[in-house]
């Protein structure tokens, strides 16, 4: 095989994209490597299938791996695994472009969203109907959110950046746990979202969010900062806590939802493979990641400078998982 | 002949009319015809709708903003050490990119040495002028220090501009585009150095992450490999099983199986087709990743039902009476289907093939698990090669982040369209052929 | 076989001699011609047909009878490519008229087709299928009574009472054309076409349709096309004799049968002819 | 000698046998005795006899040979480096492949080096991996000379045993020799394993999930899964193991079946009365044209159709409804309503291309036969052509139902992904192909309940719609009418 | 019953015997049986085919004429639910035997069909195709030939040679159905089964058939199913006689339409049966 096999997550398809076709064009000996989209899980699936010539070198997510599917690729030959953390994703609201300023908070969203919220210390179906029943400094529309479904790694951050942290700040956890609810049960009831249609679940891409938004002029979507960058012109973003997300908010950590992205290499690949140790490199170099490159351009948030030194480091040592 | 006195006999009185609510009877003619007509014109207005819309979004796509700029190969730029004898790389490592700019620059007749100013021409043409210009350059060395008229793509957010797809009254930090820039584009508009072109580069291009550099031709020829083998594969076992089932096999459990089996088939959803590709394909039988090959037959086994069931039912409409008379011959049954009942059963045949490879074409759930949902830049030589196909293409730029593919995906549209029509024509004119009432 | 024919033919025509004639004009053509496509397959044909009569159609095959016989209803509607010119009436009415109900027409001009064509449905359907359509029952019990009847009148009740609903392509060739008469019996038409109705007919079926043809003629108009001509000579009044698509002679069937005008006539009925 | 000449050969053997056959039979026939079989079966006969064999020979020997020259490799590779890798003989196959692309005096001599070697595989665009070493070399020449050994020997015994077959073949040609038999018996036994195809297409369907719907029912009780009414999957990743989500069926079934249900009031009726009107109505030039237009809409991809509805017909039935209900819209924007719709159309031509067909091949016979009756048309449309055709009728339509049932981007787009309960047409619902797709291909741990539970769900609907086939046959069977 | 039938078998024998010449015995019924699922329609039923003799079936309409005729070349095996008892020989080989093969059965036990039946396609094509699957002919000039040959004797050539290449279903009814003789014609079987084939004939081109019919009984054993009682006479040298699924007589044809043995015979024959 001459062609380097990428597998995954949609989200750092984009990026993965770009650097494969400019490895293609700057090293005109290799072909330009071939990257399947498919979902973070789906790509861990195929990574973890085994070594060897027909098996996947990469696999891209938009979460770390978790600890079980260590494991099992483990047990299915693929012992040395080398962790890529590339840069961050930050998650974003945003509204129509003609609506007027939004500025949001975790508090806000846990009370416009949540199924059950905390009103006097006990826990009640969510009655909100109105932004402006939440707080009143929000327009009066109708609540109508459209959020990750549940497949996309970015409802977890979204579950756990907003409604969690709201739901500490509005006093939910003390009203669960009053309920007779453990700590779990109390932070499940937390990131429980309401299910009368007020919020929408979007299992597709962002571009299926913009077009709801298109055609619900007072709907807040939740978009990637990248998306949202290359649709300034029709979306408004939301500040949370006071914070604009930018790609300087988002690195210096001011803005507080974001999610960290990754690929994963198969060592035993590396000599295997003509190009694969070359790629990894070239997605590595500053001319690709770094804060001037092509995919901050397209709205990755780069890793601080001593962060993305140390992801070169650990690649080159030859750090495994 | 007829006697002429008859001619005078009386004519007999007509008797009471029976009442045959005839009324009543052609009011009901009249609404069931209505309902057919209504039926068609439902279909076709809905048609008129998607195509419409498809076509108004993706007309635009077939036409691509090209800048026809005089570029000098300076050496100075490309290879200031001159080291290019003793290391070729150098010709590949050169920066292009301000070669571009520079002629740019003199032609927009920007003050060079103003920062400002030359930073607005970034993303004013494509990025893959470099490499348009590397490859001219290595292909043909003599071109060093000379000044050649190149055309060169407009970046996608020039494009858009130029054919008035960005909203210009947004406040100029909303946009891509700045003023600026659009200033300088109808500057050169006016001059024509900037004009549309046909976009052959839609055809021809593999995948992108440029809007303006990416096109369908990786796609195309997955699709026309997968088409390819989903026409034999699909279409000779499908009818081959039809025949067996419905001429030769005994009506037994076993066929009642089959049968149900078949039906059972036609409501898999495709994406579990995609399961069974890779475990069997891929994983069981070790064939490539993201080939054209797995996914060729993966779309035929979903294929397969459609095509059986439609054959099927051609196959038992053929009347007895003229497998008897071939039976009565001497004919074999073999003979006598091959003769007789399959030609009989042909336009019904190519119904059921071309609403299968109809779907087939259109597929992208089942091809998401065998790989070729990918980004693929390399057209794959054989079937054996990663490669992509013409929904998945549309799939990927329907979920891209850039305005500047959506027009692309509307174009792709259009494109798949035509090889569906194109199929259609061939099954039109072989339908004619083949159809008979009796 | 001419000598066995002749005679047979002759008794048929004494026993009619006596016969009345007390003529009314149901249905008349009027230079009549069909094309199909390129293709003249009738030529200026004039014809009365009478009311209460048994008209019989001779002639070799091919000569137009059937095309003929389908002109009467219209049937020939159907035929891709089939023009018809000239004039037909019913009651002097034209039926290629615009005002002209197709319809009722058929209602009116039923038909009897060359080869069976039973729906692909139960004997008793088969049967109830006009009455059905045409409003003709107006419970349950009339259209068992019409089903009944007809399938009387068309001899195969005995056959088939028993398994009324049993699909009516099961059954043999002649039962299926008698299932055929049966169907087109039970709507009660004025005029009834009937394209060789016992072709398929064993002698007694046969005699048993001629029976009921005879029958019929009190209340209703036939025209039968039919390549014997002991049958021609048996059941009807008027015979009207085809050639390569012109009617060469129409007459009285005594007349027809042993003086002829026509030279051709005479050979064919003689089975001289060819 | 390469697979592919030898199979060449093979074939040039088989159709001299074909003719060689033939004119033997040809020769023999006497007159006297009656040929049993044509010249040009007995050609046949010795045609397969030829092929098929030496075919079948030829596969298990490259199969084969590929195995042992894999073994020989790996053997060797171990003996080097006494370790055992996975991927070494796979560099060793790539090196020989590049090797084999050089020209003359390299591809049997090269370079001892890799170093030395490197620029020269460069130079024919082969690159090779970074491990490659040098004491691969000799292994690959080696492995290549074998290969080209068993290619030979592979190559001239298929050859042989063609030449045998076709031999044999020829020698059975005889006046009373049931050639058209055997002919038949072996496209007869094409035939059957063509619809075998089906059945393995089943059998691996059903096994590429058994296992991990088996997995997912050990995390997960079956009885919550048959009979839960809540769909909630949660996160495996928020700390909490599987059981914390709800995997109820119950409200997926259910959405399924609704959209499917809206699907065809829509698309049968419509489709149903476009054939009648195409098949007995229009003239032949209408038909020829509206027939591949209507067809054109089984083509326009889905996702299409899902943008269709998501921007434009979902927002314009809310409006109409908020307009008809004076103020809040009753139908949202994504509903039942609009998925069924939008899924209605696109399955239109799949009735009426299918019914046109089948309506057009009831013989004319049936139609003269009514309308001689003075049967309108209609009511002969009604009464004799529908009922005369409905076996296939009823096969496009389950066939359209099963389209419905398998699509998702429509659904997804439309309908939308969340799993309620309700009869409210005008209300969102999901379906279990959208949650099979969005389970397999989300960011999801790979192995947690949450993903196997697509499994599930691909072989519950698996079964749903057998029990629905079966049932379907059986009414089929009832009324099956069956025309002359 | 099966006294009576094995007297006359042996009386058969016996005649042959004495006739010493001519009379063979092309095929044999021996107990035929015929189910059609659970309905019986054949009834052991004995009867002896004598080669290049003519032997007619008669019985009035749904005895079982055809279903006899259509399992002497098994074409009954194309029936679902249809099951063939007792033993039918052809030259003494058992023509059910596993060792048959049914396809060469057909192309020496030709049949024409009641209802004409021809392909949807070209006049030509229908009457070459049996040659050409058969492969009788060498060349293109050959094939002309018998296609020419097979429409001249089945008294068809001169309407269709100038629109050989016309569709075959755009004939009229009888000349479909001498198409459909003059296709089975072309294979030259050695027997010929003939179900009615000139029901739908007139009388010239019947009897041109009937011609056929006594030219071919000089090379061929011909089997005709008829309606026509003076068909039957003039054909036939042998006449069986079929009832309710019981063969009810079988003899020389003078013999059953002068001095039947059986009363029923001579009902049926007289017409008087019913
Ligand atoms: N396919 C069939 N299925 C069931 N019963 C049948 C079938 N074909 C014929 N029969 C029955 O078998 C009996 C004999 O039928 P057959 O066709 O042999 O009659 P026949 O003597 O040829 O009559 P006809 O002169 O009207 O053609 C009849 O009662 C008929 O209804
Ligand atoms: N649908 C048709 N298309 C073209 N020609 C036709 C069609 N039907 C009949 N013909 C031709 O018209 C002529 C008259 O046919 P018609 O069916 O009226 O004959 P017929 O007198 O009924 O003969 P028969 O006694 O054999 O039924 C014939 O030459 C026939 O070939
Ligand atoms: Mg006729
Ligand atoms: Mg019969």
């Amino acid at each position: 095989r001459d062609q380097i096999q990428v597998a995954g997550s949609s989200t750092v398809l984009p990026y993965a994209k770009i650097v494969a076709e400019r490895f293609g064009e700057t090293f005109t000996n290799f072909k330009t490597p071939v990257v399947e989209s498919g979902g973070s899980g789906a790509g861990i699936k195929e990574f973890c299938k085994g070594a060897g010539e027909d098996t996947i070198d990469i696999a891209n997510a938009s979460r770390a791996m978790k600890d079980s599917e260590v494991e099992s690729c483990k047990k299915a030959g693929v012992t040395d695994i080398q962790e890529v953390r590339f840069g961050y994703d930050g998650i974003v609201f945003a509204t129509d472009a003609a609506g007027p300023d939004w500025q949001l908070t975790p508090v806000d969203v846990y009370k416009a969203l949540a199924a059950k919220i905390a009103v006097d210390g006990k826990l009640v179906d969510n009655p909100n109907t109105k932004w402006s029943q939440v707080n009143s400094a929000l327009p009066d529309w109708d609540i109508a959110a459209y959020i990750p479904g549940e497949k996309h790694g970015t409802r977890e951050v979204f579950e756990e950046k907003m409604l969690i942290a709201g739901c500490k700040e509005a006093g939910g956890i003390e009203a669960a746990t009053a309920s007779g609810l453990d700590e779990k049960g109390a932070e499940a009831a937390c990131k429980a979202v309401r299910k009368d249609g007020k919020a929408v679940d979007i299992d597709g891409d962002y571009t299926e969010t913009l077009a709801r938004i298109d055609s619900n002029k007072q709907g807040v979507g939740v978009f990637g900062l990248s998306f949202y960058e290359n649709n300034a012109d029709k979306l408004k973003v939301a500040t949370v806590s006071g914070v604009t997300p930018s790609v300087e908010t988002v690195a210096s950590g001011e803005y507080p939802v974001s999610r960290p992205l990754f690929f994963y290499v198969k060592k035993a690949h590396l000599g295997i493979v003509p190009g694969l140790k070359e790629y990894v490199e070239f997605f590595l170099d500053d001319q690709m990641v770094g804060p001037e490159g092509p995919l901050a351009e397209y709205g990755l948030v780069p890793a601080p400078d001593a962060e993305r030194q140390e992801q070169r480091d650990a690649f080159t040592g030859g750090k495994t998982m | 002949m007829t006697d002429i006195t008859a001619s005078s006999l009386p004519v007999a009185a007509p008797p009471a009319r029976r009442d045959i609510g005839l009324k009543k009877r052609y009011a009901a003619e009249a609404r069931f015809r209505m309902y057919g007509i209504a039926a068609i014109t439902f279909g076709l207005v809905f048609l008129a709708i998607m195509l419409g819309t498809i076509i108004s979004k993706g007309h635009t796509a077939f036409w691509q903003t090209t800048v026809t700029l005089p570029v000098t190969f300076d050496p100075t730029l490309i290879d200031p050490q001159n080291k290019r004898e003793s290391d070729p790389s150098v010709l590949i490592k050169a920066n292009y990119d301000k070669l571009a700019q520079q002629a740019l620059i003199s032609k927009l007749g920007i003050d060079a040495k103003s920062k400002p100013e030359v930073a607005k021409l970034k993303g004013f043409l494509s990025d893959s002028a470099r490499i348009q210009l590397r490859d001219m350059l290595v292909a043909n060395p003599a071109l060093m220090g000379q000044t050649v008229t190149v055309p060169i793509l407009a970046s996608a957010n020039i494009d858009s501009a130029f054919k008035g797809q960005v909203d210009l009254t947004v406040p100029e930090a909303r946009r891509k585009v700045k003023d600026q820039q659009i200033t300088w584009m109808n500057q050169l508009a006016a001059e024509g150095t900037l004009a549309e072109k046909f976009n052959t580069g839609l055809f021809t291009y593999g995948a992108s992450s440029r809007p303006e550099t990416s096109g369908v031709g990786v796609a195309i020829v997955g699709s026309l490999y997968m088409m390819a083998i989903v026409l034999v594969l699909a279409l000779l076992v499908g009818v081959a099983a039809s025949i067996y089932l419905e001429e030769f096999a005994a009506k037994n459990r076993l066929t009642d199986l089959i049968e149900v089996n078949i039906n059972n088939l036609a409501a898999v959803p495709s994406i579990v087709f995609g399961l069974l590709g890779l475990a069997v394909f891929i994983n069981f039988l070790g064939m490539p990743r993201s080939a054209a090959i797995v996914g060729g037959i993966t779309l035929s086994l979903m294929t397969l039902p459609t095509i059986i069931i439609a054959t099927r039912a051609a196959l038992a409409a053929v009347p007895p009476s003229i497998r008897q008379a071939a039976l009565g011959l001497g004919a074999s049954k073999m003979q006598m289907v091959f003769h007789h009942v399959l030609p009989l059963a042909m336009p019904g045949i190519l119904t059921g093939t071309i609403i299968g490879l109809a779907r087939a074409l259109g597929e992208t759930a089942p091809l998401l698990l065998i790989g070729m949902v990918a980004f693929v830049a390399n057209y794959p030589a054989t079937p054996f090669d990663p490669a992509t196909a013409l929904p998945v293409q549309i799939y990927m730029w329907a979920n891209e982040a850039e305005r500047a593919f959506v027009e692309r995906m509307s174009g792709a549209i259009i494109i798949l369209l035509v090889f569906l029509m194109a199929m259609n024509l061939t099954a039109i004119v072989l339908r004619r052929k083949f159809e008979r009432r009796w | 076989m001419n000598v066995m024919n002749e005679q047979k033919i002759e008794e048929a025509v004494k026993a009619r001699m006596t016969a009345g004639t007390n003529e009314v004009i149901k249905m008349r053509g009027d230079k009549v011609t069909v094309h199909y496509g390129e293709k003249q397959a009738l030529f200026d044909v004039d014809i009365l047909i009478r009311e209460n009569q048994v008209t019989a159609l001779i002639g070799p095959s091919g000569c137009g009878k059937s095309t003929f016989l389908r002109s009467l209803n219209r049937m020939n509607d159907t035929i891709a490519g089939c023009r018809v010119g000239g004039k037909i009436t019913l009651d002097n009415e034209d039926i290629y008229d615009r005002a002209i109900d197709v319809v009722e027409l058929r209602a009116r001009v039923g038909m009897v087709f060359q080869k069976p064509n039973p729906f692909p449905k139960s004997i008793y359907e088969n049967v109830a299928y006009g009455p059905r359509i045409h409003g003709l029952t107006r419970s349950k019990a009339d259209l068992d009574e019409v089903v009944e009847k007809s399938l009387q009148k068309a001899a195969l009740w005995n056959e088939v009472k028993d398994r009324l609903h049993d699909a009516g392509t099961g059954l043999s060739g002649g039962q299926q054309q008698r299932l055929c008469i049966a169907r087109a019996i039970a709507v009660s038409p004025e005029v009834i076409l009937m394209d060789e109705p016992c072709s398929a007919l064993d002698p007694i079926a046969t005699a048993r349709v001629e029976e009921l043809i005879d029958e019929l003629k009190q209340n209703y108009t036939i025209v039968i096309v039919t390549h014997s001509m002991q049958q021609a000579a048996r059941v009807s009044q008027r015979t009207a004799m085809f050639h390569l698509g012109y009617l060469v002679e129409e007459g009285p069937t005594e007349k027809m049968f042993t003086n002829p005008d026509e030279k051709r006539t005479q050979d064919y009925i003689t089975g001289r002819f060819g | 000698m390469s697979g592919l000449t030898a199979f060449l050969f093979v074939l040039v053997v088989g159709l001299i046998a074909f003719f060689a056959g033939a004119a033997r039979a040809r020769a023999l026939d006497d007159g006297k005795i009656k040929a049993h079989s044509r010249p040009q079966y007995h050609g046949a006969w010795a045609m397969l006899l030829a092929v098929l064999p030496a075919l079948g020979f030829l596969i298990v020997w490259s199969f084969g040979s590929g195995a042992y020259l894999n073994k020989q490799i790996d053997e060797r590779v171990i003996a080097q480096t006494s370790e055992k890798s996975a991927v070494s003989d796979t560099l060793v196959r790539s090196l020989a492949d590049g090797i084999k692309r050089l020209d003359a005096p390299a591809n049997t001599n090269p370079p001892a080096t890799m170093s030395e070697l490197m620029p020269l595989l460069a130079g024919k665009g082969v690159t090779l991996a970074p491990d490659t070493q040098d004491y691969m070399i000799p292994i690959a020449l080696d492995a290549n000379s074998m290969a080209s050994r068993f290619g030979w020997l592979g190559g001239l015994g298929a050859l042989a045993l063609a030449v045998l077959g076709a031999l044999y073949g020829i020698r059975q040609v005889a006046v009373r020799e049931r050639a058209r038999h055997k002919v038949e018996r072996v496209m007869l036994g094409t035939l059957f394993s063509a619809s075998t195809i089906a059945i393995l297409t089943t059998v691996g369907i059903v096994l590429s999930m058994l296992f991990q719907t088996i997995a997912f029912f050990s995390e997960v009780s079956p009885w919550s899964f048959f009979f839960g009414t809540v769909w909630d999957p949660r996160f495996a990743a928020a700390g909490s193991g599987g059981s914390q989500g709800q995997f109820g069926l119950i409200p997926l079934l259910a959405g399924t079946l609704y959209i499917a249900l809206v699907a065809l009031l829509v698309a049968v009726p419509v489709g149903l009365m476009s054939a009648v009107y195409m098949a007995e109505y229009a003239s032949r030039n209408v038909r020829s044209i509206v027939k591949p237009a209507l067809e054109l809409l089984a083509g326009i991809p889905t996702i299409v159709y899902g943008i269709f509805a998501l921007v434009t017909l979902g927002p314009w039935l809310r409006d109409i409804s908020a307009v008809l209900a004076g103020g809040s819209p009753f139908i949202q924007a994504q509903s039942i309503l609009t998925a069924g719709l939008v899924m209605g159309v696109m399955l239109i031509p799949v009735v009426s291309s299918l019914s046109d067909d089948i309506i057009t091949a009831v013989p004319q016979a049936m139609r003269d036969g009514s309308l001689g009756l003075g049967a309108t048309r209609s009511e002969t449309i009604r009464r004799v052509i529908l009922p005369a055709a409905l076996p296939g009728i009823v096969g496009a339509i389950l066939l359209t139902a099963s389209r419905a049932i398998g699509e998702t981007m429509i659904v997804v787009l439309a309908a939308g992904v969340a799993a309620n309960l309700t009869a409210n047409p005008f209300e969102a619902m999901t379906t279990i192909t959208v949650k099979i797709v969005n389970q397999l291909t989300g960011d999801l741990e790979f192995n947690s309940p949450q993903t196997l539970v697509a499994f599930a769900l691909g072989i519950t609907l698996f079964f749903v719609t057998l029990v629905m086939n079966i049932a379907a046959l059986a009414i089929v069977r009832k009324y099956r009418e069956q025309y002359e």
